[in-house]
């Protein structure tokens, strides 16, 4: 971490860069937020540890309107999102200094919790080269848990420790990769019919239609989202259960469908714990089984699958087909 | 127009069709005396690519039982390549549908060229007959839309 | 005082399900949310917090207000009914009770909101006391005590598997009294050794003795112009997280529903913290992120007090110290003002 | 502001009013929001109708039209125009489709009216969402390009020169004349093909107005009506166009005279250097590559020797030529089917077993037998001849067309009757499922086949030709009117194989957009009222790429076909489309995905200052040039935020359409 803040303090004194993008502790041990530093001083506070899981790449496209250079801190899987929003013309790669920073995996905090352990003090241990077991002091006595209990569900299905694009990488990454990334989708789909439908009826209803998922996720960074226009008389704020339920979950993946890059933020943000990376890999999967391999915010250049096609592209009827 | 508990099940059909193959089609079907139900309602787009996923879902919100998108032959497009995007997207949305358990034969994508009234008649035919056998759509609709 | 043995509780809740309408911690898919009781439901009393809190049995995040019906070119309105049926709400904190003492203020001073009063007129509140406290809790300052929910028509608290139950109000003993042929007499002898346990982990708790020393109705001008705020919002996402979850939030906003044959009017939970939310025909007059953050504090913490004789529109629930997607919340602002807020003026 | 709208109700005599009942559906759409005003009337597209629209729009200050009759594709342009004379922007007006979708295809009332009330909803739902929009202008380029170079094309061309247009005609072989030139003679005058057809080839070739690229090939066409561009490669001929004579020495001194004759249809074989015939145009020889000795094993140059002119150029490449039109014809004509399916022909078995093109070709004196009637196995005079009609053609078990060819009736009878007048002594004998002969002078020519060449038709089809050891051929038949089998001995048989269109014009209608019908012949803009037009604006059909006919039909056709190019290009502006699409600058991401599946290249973006509530900034935006889109929607869909909107399809409009019909 220290690394990190002597490179942000040698940016802003050479003047390459005229503000820093990263973590600012919070006043829990496991609430750090995403913040810009300005100064030496400011920089006091930052912090990089285990709980800093959220991605800053969106944050970037408010700083790339900003005058002069940003040093943003990016993970390896935050950089997928980075690259999508260059493609997209969202952010400016020049007004960007791209740190890329090491990653074991980012803690999620109710994952401590659904273990039993209430009110927490501290958690110690969650620094990037810390120990495989989190230590937690809690009002109630001292408890441990392993690194990998408590990581958010999206690094166990990690898609590599490599950066897509950084100016510089600071810190190792380590594979944190322990299951297969479509597992959860595949037994979805091994469900009946009705199954599907009862379990999607159940997960989305618990939807209260904050749109935190929407507002945390890179590719959703429209200027006017159509939930908040009136271009398709969609603008609805009102949790009623069977728009949530049905209709604006999957308006939403199909809206991301092809230029989502899986980074999870979605499901690490709902305040309900809707597990609704299960939409958007359900996407990615059927595009990797239609249109070939594809990873978006891998490579810039590359066409997105929904704005291609080929000749010999299997028929919408594929999907009676395979049943 | 309700639809009372003996009364035999009517669907509700949405067909887009575009307007330089599908739709002549369906003209071709009409002056032919092909016919096809009644439950089946014709929305003009330009091509097949203009019908958004959206349009498909409020058609299943407002209560419609089946959508069908009818288009150019795959190369025969008019404007060359729309077919082929709406291709995609139809196949990723019924996908998806049939992913949070939408029964799979409420949703179909038919190419239909303007020679091909008596495929427009026979498609039609089969779709209504297919959605008719699934009932009514219970699974889509808003309870606010409802009869 | 009486008591019930935890293990009897489903036909207490049977019980009070034979007339009234129950609500309780339901818990759907790993999230516990108050919802309505029936036998099927898997009930969580044990967990602390539900993830919304008890508003929406008061102040639904959806409810029809009017349905329009058009016949040719006729049209009929028809008003939607207003709760005219009892209904118990159970398990209800100190804090969450306190909310809706928040919400009261808004919606039962004149012009009274009906549909509000209605079911307020016809709650009866069975509170909890929070056996386990969390980090996140701050309810000790504004006031409250987490031990003993004495603003409920009936307080309850769990001790070694026993449900410890008293009657507070009139609404309350009718309760009681509906369901006295399953409750046991209990002596309070356990029930304060709990509250005694549960006031010394509040006392131990990080966020207890958060001060509120310069906030308040008269502070509108020093913190409305600090440029504290300036650093405060930039990790907000414009999401509506915080003010879901929170037991105060009271904004709405007032919709049509296209029907087949006409229109419903419905009203519906929305958020300051929306880019559309003061979005008028002549345009809006909070334009950034700054000012939609900056409102949400300023009203629970200054103009809400200033309007209901110093009362804070913040019940230190903790949920959005729990819930808010870049873990921002009301205890950091708080907190950011200690240095600044009261000195800057 | 409030709508008022107007429904006009059309019975279309009886045609919708006998299935649809009309008052019912003029009171139920009275009711809609909106609508001020709703009639019925026999004929709304007749001067009366048109009467009613125009009154009732300035009387009750009409801000919308819902006419419901016929397809839109019949009769909007009507009721627009009438709008627009009745002040009303055109735009306004929507048509619901009662005949075709509801009259026509439903039996019961009740239910044939409640559909027609819902269809007459979803479009007062949509023109209630109208914007009155106005259409803008395109150049045209004046030159048009002739896909083809039979007689179809030449024709075609030749009128669009006369007309004083600069036009351009593209033929894939090394010569123009196309199909007709491989013929003998003509029916129903009996005079020589070539006689007539090589004049109007030279006349193409001498008019300054015409540009030939043969042994050329369409490659690659974008733009739209009025500014298409085209990239034309010309094959490498290997024979410098410039310099060549025509003197025919190299074709004679080619010691590769082994590849087999397209010209002949395989009779016989040509040089590798060679022109397909004695009358091609132009007359400068091409080098077949895939047979010439030098370009097979790098040794030979002969030709090049030989070549006083010095014109064989063997380093010759492939060369692309992009030109501009503003309209173009297609005349790619046709050719015969494989007979792969018709095994119990022998066609593959026994050379005595021909198509009728080949015969055509070995009854010409320029042919594979100088003219002379003779069996290809063994060069001997036949005495028996047997032609079986319909092979492949009105064919019902999918082995064929369904298609009646419509001039194989016509050609037979010729051969009959030629065969019969020059060789009296060859019996010929004709297996018929029907004789067609309708057309000026056509019935009387197969009469004269009949009754003065006493040519032995029987009506029966042929069940097996077989190859006898004698070199003979038994042919199996039934004669279906009297009811018999019949065996007969035949030296030589012809098959009247189909015709079928091109088999490039998949690969060019698919350039063109312009759509195909499922025998691969182009559709028609309308089937009776536009046939030589195509529904994609600006491309014409000439000849047989629209349907099988003669020659007389082609020719007309072909002069049809040109009559609409000029129209064309007399203008000097064309109107365009205004249903094009339109980017919303306040809700423009600037991301780039609609320009990503533009077929057009319509959109571009821009960095323009955006002002609104609390908003001034520049940002990136899509900006779409109005006179190339065309309006197809596809940004319309990936546009995320929805920033992006097609006029006249418009996502609200579409959505009223949906709910109205979902009511």
């Amino acid at each position: 971490m220290q690394e990190l803040i002597n490179k942000a303090k040698e940016l802003l004194a050479n003047g390459t860069v005229v503000r820093v993008l990263g973590w600012r502790a919070g006043d829990l041990s496991y609430n750090p937020e995403p913040a810009f530093f300005e100064t030496e001083e400011d920089l006091q506070k930052f912090v990089y540890d285990g709980f800093c899981g959220a991605n800053l790449s969106k944050y970037m496209i408010e700083a790339s309107k900003l005058d002069g250079k940003t040093l943003v801190f990016l993970k390896p899987c935050d950089t997928y999102s980075f690259n999508q929003l260059i493609k997209e013309h969202r952010v400016d790669r020049e007004k960007a200094y791209i740190v890329g920073v090491g990653c074991r995996g980012k803690l999620d905090i109710d994952k401590i919790k659904e273990q039993g352990i209430k009110g927490i003090e501290s958690v110690e241990g969650t620094e990037l080269d810390g120990p495989d077991t989190l230590t937690i002091k809690t009002l109630y006595g001292d408890k441990t848990c392993s690194y990998a209990s408590a990581m958010l569900g999206r690094c166990h299905v990690c898609k590599g420790k490599e950066h897509m694009i950084a100016d510089e990488i600071i810190g190792e990454s380590k594979d944190t990769k322990d299951a297969e990334r479509f597992d959860a989708v595949k037994a979805v789909e091994a469900m009946s019919p009705e199954e599907r439908f009862n379990f999607f009826q159940k997960e989305l209803r618990k939807c209260i239609r904050c749109n935190a998922c929407r507002n945390v996720c890179p590719a959703c960074s429209c200027r006017k989202c159509v939930f908040d226009s009136n271009k398709f008389d969609s603008a609805q704020k009102a949790n009623v259960d069977s728009f949530e339920e049905k209709m604006f979950h999957v308006i939403r993946a199909f809206h991301v469908a092809g230029r989502c890059t899986d980074c999870g933020e979605c499901s690490r943000v709902c305040p309900q714990g809707i597990q609704l990376h299960l939409f958007n890999r359900k996407f990615i999967k059927d595009i990797n089984e239609y249109y070939g391999e594809f990873q978006a915010g891998a490579d810039i250049e590359a066409r997105g699958p929904l704005t291609n096609y080929t000749f010999d592209d299997v028929e919408p009827s594929i999907v009676k087909e395979r049943g | 127009m309700s639809i009372g508990a003996n009364e035999e099940f009517r669907p509700k059909i949405v067909a887009f069709c575009c307007n330089w193959c599908s739709y002549a089609g369906a003209d071709l079907a009409g002056s032919s005396r092909l016919a096809y139900p009644a439950d089946v309602k014709i929305i003009r787009v330009p091509c097949s690519c203009r019908v958004n996923p959206m349009f498909i879902l409020r058609a299943f919100e407002r209560g419609a039982d089946g959508v069908i998108l009818c288009g150019c032959h795959p190369g025969d497009c008019h404007y060359s390549t729309g077919n082929f995007y709406a291709r995609r997207r139809m196949t990723m949305l019924f996908s998806m549908l049939d992913y949070i358990g939408v029964e799979n034969g409420r949703t179909r994508v038919e190419w239909v060229s303007a020679a091909e009234g008596a495929k427009f008649s026979a498609t039609m035919n089969d779709f209504v007959a297919k959605v008719t056998s699934l009932g009514k759509n219970v699974r889509l609709g808003d309870l606010r839309c409802k009869n | 005082m009486y008591k019930i043995a935890k293990e009897n509780l489903s036909a207490l809740f049977q019980k009070i399900a034979g007339d009234k309408e129950l609500y309780l911690p339901v818990k759907n898919g790993g999230q516990t949310n108050y919802a309505a009781w029936d036998e099927t439901v898997e009930v969580d009393i044990d967990t602390l917090k539900t993830v919304k809190s008890a508003k929406d049995a008061f102040f639904p995040q959806f409810e029809t207000l009017y349905n329009v019906k058009r016949e040719g070119k006729k049209l009929d309105l028809q008003q939607e009914a207003l709760k005219d049926k009892d209904f118990v709400i159970f398990g209800m904190k100190a804090c969450d009770i306190q909310g809706v003492k928040v919400l009261d203020n808004v919606f039962l001073s004149e012009p009274v909101d009906t549909y509000y009063a209605a079911r307020r007129a016809h709650g009866i509140i069975v509170a909890m006391a929070c056996h386990e406290p969390e980090e996140s809790c701050f309810c000790k300052v504004f006031g409250l005590d987490a031990a003993d929910p004495s603003a409920a028509d009936v307080a309850t608290w769990m001790v070694d598997g026993e449900l410890y139950w008293k009657a507070l109000t009139e609404k309350g003993e009718a309760l009681t009294a509906s369901v006295k042929d399953l409750l046991t007499d209990a002596d309070e002898a356990k029930v304060e050794a709990e509250k005694a346990q549960i006031r010394a982990i509040v006392e131990k708790l990080p966020y207890s003795n958060l001060s509120l020393e310069g906030w308040g109705g008269d502070a509108t001008d020093v913190k409305f112009k600090s440029p504290v705020w300036e650093t405060l919002y930039k990790g907000c996402l414009a999401c509506g997280t915080c003010t879901f979850v929170c037991p105060t939030c009271q904004c709405y906003d007032i919709k049509d529903y296209t029907t087949k044959d006409g229109i419903q009017r419905y009203r519906c939970w929305d958020s300051c913290m929306y880019s559309d939310f003061t979005l008028m025909a002549g345009g809006n007059n909070r334009t950034s992120q700054l000012q939609r953050y900056r409102q949400r504090f300023m009203h629970k913490l200054v103009y809400y007090p200033a309007n209901n004789n110093g009362m804070y529109a913040c019940v230190g629930c903790g949920r959005c110290v729990e819930k808010c997607p870049s873990s921002l919340n009301i205890v950091k602002v708080i907190k950011a003002f200690e240095n600044e807020g009261g000195s800057k003026a | 502001m409030q709508q008022r709208i107007g429904v006009f109700v059309c019975h279309c005599g009886s045609n919708i009013a006998a299935t649809v009942d009309v008052k019912k559906v003029v009171e139920m759409l009275a009711l809609e929001p909106g609508v001020v005003h709703a009639e019925d009337y026999q004929y709304m597209c007749s001067e009366v109708g048109q009467a009613k629209i125009a009154e009732a729009i300035k009387e009750k200050q009409l801000t919308g039209v819902v006419v419901c009759s016929c397809s839109p594709r019949m009769h909007e342009t009507t009721f627009r125009k009438c709008a627009e004379r009745a002040g009303l922007n055109p735009y306004m007006v929507e048509i619901a489709n009662i005949r075709e979708q509801v009259s026509w295809i439903h039996k019961d009332m009740e239910e044939a009216t409640q559909k027609a009330v819902i269809l007459g909803r979803a479009a007062i739902a949509k023109v209630s969402l109208n914007t009155p929009l106005k259409a803008g202008e395109s150049r045209v380029t004046k030159r048009a390009l002739v896909i083809g170079g039979g007689i179809a094309g030449i024709q075609t061309a030749l009128d669009i020169a006369d007309a004083g247009y600069e036009v351009d005609i593209v033929e894939k072989t090394p010569s123009i004349g196309g199909r007709m030139s491989q013929l003998d003679k003509t029916f129903p005058t009996l005079d020589c093909s070539a006689c007539i057809l090589t004049p109007k080839m030279v006349e193409a070739s001498a008019n300054e107005k015409i540009t030939l690229y043969t042994y050329s090939e369409v490659e690659k066409v974008s733009g739209f009506v009025g500014d298409f561009t085209v990239d034309i490669r010309k094959k490498a001929r290997s024979v410098d166009m410039s310099k060549c004579t025509g003197c025919g020495v190299c074709q004679e001194k080619c010691p590769n005279k082994k590849a087999p004759s397209e010209f002949n249809r395989g009779l016989n074989t040509r040089s590798a250097i060679y022109t397909p015939f004695a009358q091609a145009i132009p007359n400068v020889p091409v080098i077949d590559r895939e047979h010439c000795t030098k370009f097979l094993t790098g040794k030979c140059g002969v030709c090049s020797k030989v070549c006083q002119a010095g014109a064989i150029d063997y380093e010759q490449q492939d060369e692309i030529i992009t030109e501009k039109y503003g309209a173009i014809v297609v005349a790619t004509g046709f050719d015969i089917i494989k007979l792969d399916n018709y095994g119990e022909y022998a066609y593959d078995q026994s050379p005595d077993v021909i198509t009728s093109l080949e015969l055509e070709r070995i009854m010409n004196a320029a042919g594979p037998t100088k003219g002379h009637l003779e069996r290809m196995s063994d060069h001997k005079a036949p005495k028996n001849m047997v032609f079986i009609q319909c092979v492949g053609s009105r064919c019902s078990d999918g082995r064929g067309k369904s298609y009646c060819s419509k001039i194989c009736c016509m050609y037979t009878a010729k051969h009959a009757m030629l065969i019969r007048d020059k060789y009296p002594d060859v019996n010929v004998t004709v297996f018929y499922i029907d004789v067609r002969t309708p057309g000026k002078n056509f019935d009387e020519f197969y009469r004269r086949a009949v009754e003065d060449y006493h040519v032995n038709y029987i009506k029966g089809q042929v069940g097996k030709v077989t190859p006898e050891a004698d070199g003979s051929l038994t042919v199996h038949g039934v004669d279906l009117i009297d009811n018999k089998q019949i065996k007969m001995k035949a030296d030589m048989v012809v098959l009247a194989a189909a015709i079928e269109p091109n088999p490039d014009i998949r690969k060019i209608a698919t350039m063109l957009t312009a759509s195909i019908d499922t025998n691969n012949f182009l559709t028609e803009a309308h089937a009776k009222l536009r046939p030589v037009e195509s529904p994609t604006a600006g491309i014409f059909l000439s000849g047989v790429t629209q349907g099988p006919k003669d020659i007389p039909e082609t020719v007309s056709q072909a002069g049809a076909a040109a009559v609409k190019a000029i129209g064309l290009l007399a203008k000097d502006k064309l109107l365009t489309n205004p249903c094009t699409a339109q980017a919303d600058i306040m809700a423009c991401n600037g991301c780039s995905t609609c320009a990503n599946v533009c077929p057009y290249g319509a959109i571009s973006y821009e960095d323009k200052e955006v002002r609104g509530p609390g908003i001034r900034e520049v940002r990136r935006v899509a900006v779409v040039n109005s006179a190339l889109c065309q309006g197809c929607g596809a940004c319309t869909v990936a546009c995320p935020s929805g920033a992006m909107d097609l006029q006249g399809f418009s996502n609200r409009q579409i959505i009223a359409e949906v709910d109205a019909i979902c009511r």
